[in-house]
């Protein structure tokens, strides 16, 4: 049961990197990118932490894979702010 | 099955390790170099945990992620703008020096005799050390002269980078006077991560007895915390004359030589009595952390470049 | 488990790349990133021969050695990189007199 | 499970290598460091699932390049500003 729910998961993150890395690619513009990147690979990071968490073998590692988890969020929003803050800056000076 | 997908994931890897190497050397835009020479430490860093080296993935992340990018940023920012790459003719004397010792160096690898390895030695001597983690062993008993050498040569780099001031400048606080808005996300992000960095650098050193992590990969979480905490505005640098700096910059080296001293007098310089290795290897690594810490984030930020922060 | 070879090639790749950009940029830092790159590839081989052999577990020793020439090349890169704004700010240039002479 | 956590961990190194190529082509800076951070995300996921695969203890290299992930973006933001010391959100 774990192990399914393991291959589901696991499968469904890697499903939303790849549409990151996608857009990251095919979208227009400075702002597309930043969007798609803070939405897609977050919820990707957070499916994979997710399948990966029914493999743990002790509470402590369930533990340390949401601190990444946590630790990936708070990067992400504070990246995102200051790239489109620095993006914004460059266009309209 | 489970040794093709391994074999495929290292061979993938070996090719963004190369590809990332050339664009950062190829590229024509200077920050873009920047930018693909941290990304590049990220590839290596997943290389390494390949090779089953994690204390090397640890400080390879920590540095060559984190440290190196501040530094890198910072210094491309106030040279002045990109100068063309050579092209054309320039190129071949270039390629051929690359490719010949390119070439020569595989050439050595592939025909490298049966190695001997060290890992039995250590491991036969492991009970002895005081620690658990062989290359903490390795880094803090068996070959501490390396290692106590090591934290000096990141003391000269300190005076080294400080010796450039300029003499108007000197005497106050390191780099330039940094800002953020009040409030923003600069300024929370720095008031946001000492406490959760401090943690994780205390966690790495303390796993460095008995699992991957030590002073360098803890020092190197310490000083990014701290340059980020500078550059959100919350704090400002020490100035460069502070007497208490200069003693955390040099406690590391001075308890290491110390405790060397102690082992000089029993027999042997930088012996370590079985008996007390761990309480001393700890004692060691708290200080060295922290110096180590001082040491680098002092570097990355420069010398003092401000002539009116005189206080 | 992993085939240290693929990565002591790789290494060796590497160390080929950074001597091109070593020979061929002018712009300082351009150069010290070539020569991190160099020094970068040089510890992928060191680090790759210490998997080698019979014994899976990575090498200690070799471990340690890479674990100090990283840190070290990070504050000599801060060091060159120190000397380097110093050297701009008073030429106003982030090339060698020599190698600027070399313009078209 | 090990293949196939490891044959996943292909993949998403496959697509960090689109992630490479828009990190070389920018155009502007801010593309670039986009780019720079989808790779330091998915290193992430990397190594959680080689951590899986063969060692827990990997786990923390994980911990650490999530947390060095914002530094390089503050770094980034504090270059790009008007006088490479400020924030990108003073007027």
């Amino acid at each position: 049961m774990a192990d399914v729910v393991t291959y589901f998961m696991t499968a469904l993150g890697l499903g939303f990197y790849l549409a990151g890395t996608v857009a990251v690619i095919r979208f227009p513009d400075t702002y597309s990118r930043l969007h798609a990147l803070t939405k897609a690979d977050n919820v990707g990071l957070g499916f994979l932490i997710v399948g990966i968490a029914f493999q743990a073998d002790s509470w402590m590692v369930v533990a340390r894979l949401a601190l990444v988890w946590g630790l990936a969020l708070m990067a992400a929003g504070i990246t995102a702010q200051l790239i489109a803050r620095t993006a914004l800056q460059r266009q309209s000076p | 099955m489970m040794a093709l997908a391994e074999t495929g994931f290292d061979l993938v890897l070996c090719a963004m390790i190369a590809t990332t190497a050339l664009l950062a050397i190829g590229v024509r835009d200077q920050f873009g170099a920047v930018v693909l020479f941290v990304v590049y430490s990220v590839f290596l860093g997943l290389g390494w945990l390949r090779l089953g080296a994690l204390d090397i993935a640890l400080a390879e992340v920590a540095l060559g992620a984190g440290l190196t990018g501040l530094l890198l940023f910072g210094a491309h920012a106030r040279l002045p703008a990109s100068v063309p790459v050579p092209s054309g003719r320039a190129v071949w004397p270039a390629a051929c020096a690359a490719g010949g010792s390119g070439l020569a160096l595989g050439w050595a690898f592939l025909t490298l005799p049966e190695p001997v390895g060290l890992q039995e030695a250590v491991a036969a001597n492991l009970g002895t050390s005081g620690v658990e983690n062989p290359v903490t062993a390795v880094l803090l008993n068996f070959r501490s002269w390396d290692t106590l050498i090591e934290s000096i040569v990141l003391l000269a780099a300190l005076i080294g980078v400080w010796s450039v001031a300029r003499d108007d400048a000197w005497g106050g606080q390191p780099g330039l006077r940094q800002h953020a808005r009040h409030g923003g996300v600069l300024a929370n992000f720095g008031r946001l991560l000492p406490p959760i960095g401090f943690m994780i650098g205390v966690y790495l050193f303390w796993a460095g007895s008995s699992k991957p992590g030590g002073a360098f990969q803890a020092g190197t979480v310490l000083a990014a915390v701290a340059l980020v905490v500078f550059m959100g505005g919350a704090m400002r640098p020490p100035l460069v004359t502070a007497r208490w700096l200069r003693l955390v910059c040099v406690a590391g080296p001075a308890v290491f030589l110390a405790v060397g001293l102690t082992g000089a007098a029993s027999g042997v310089f930088l012996g370590l009595r079985p008996d007390l290795a761990k309480p001393l290897i700890l004692a060691i690594e708290a200080v060295l952390t922290f110096s180590i810490a001082a040491s680098l984030a002092l570097s990355v930020i420069g010398p003092p470049e401000d002539p009116e922060d005189h206080v | 488990m992993t085939d240290p070879t693929f990565y002591g090639l790789c290494g060796a790749v590497v160390v080929g790349t950074g001597i091109y950009g070593f020979v061929l940029h002018t712009h300082i830092l351009r150069r010290l990133l070539s020569f991190n790159v160099i020094g970068s590839g040089i510890f992928l081989m060191l680090g790759a021969a210490g998997s080698l052999g019979p014994d899976t577990a990575a090498d200690p020793v070799a471990q340690a050695l890479i674990i100090t020439g990283i840190v070290v090349a990070l504050s000599a890169t801060a060091l060159g990189l120190a000397l380097l704004v110093a050297y701009a700010r008073a030429s106003g240039s982030p090339r060698l007199p020599e190698d600027a002479n070399d313009d078209p | 499970m090990t293949s196939w956590l490891i044959s996943l961990a292909v993949l998403l190194l496959l697509s960090l290598g689109g992630a490479l190529w828009r990190v070389w082509r920018g155009p502007e800076p801010a593309d670039r460091m986009i780019a720079a951070q989808l790779i330091g995300t998915g290193g992430v996921g990397i190594v959680l699932l080689l951590a899986a695969a063969t060692d827990w203890s990997m786990i923390d290299v994980a911990l650490v390049l999530a947390l060095l992930a914002a530094v390089a973006a503050v770094a980034f933001a504090k270059a790009q500003s008007a006088d490479s010391v400020g924030d990108p959100e003073e007027e």
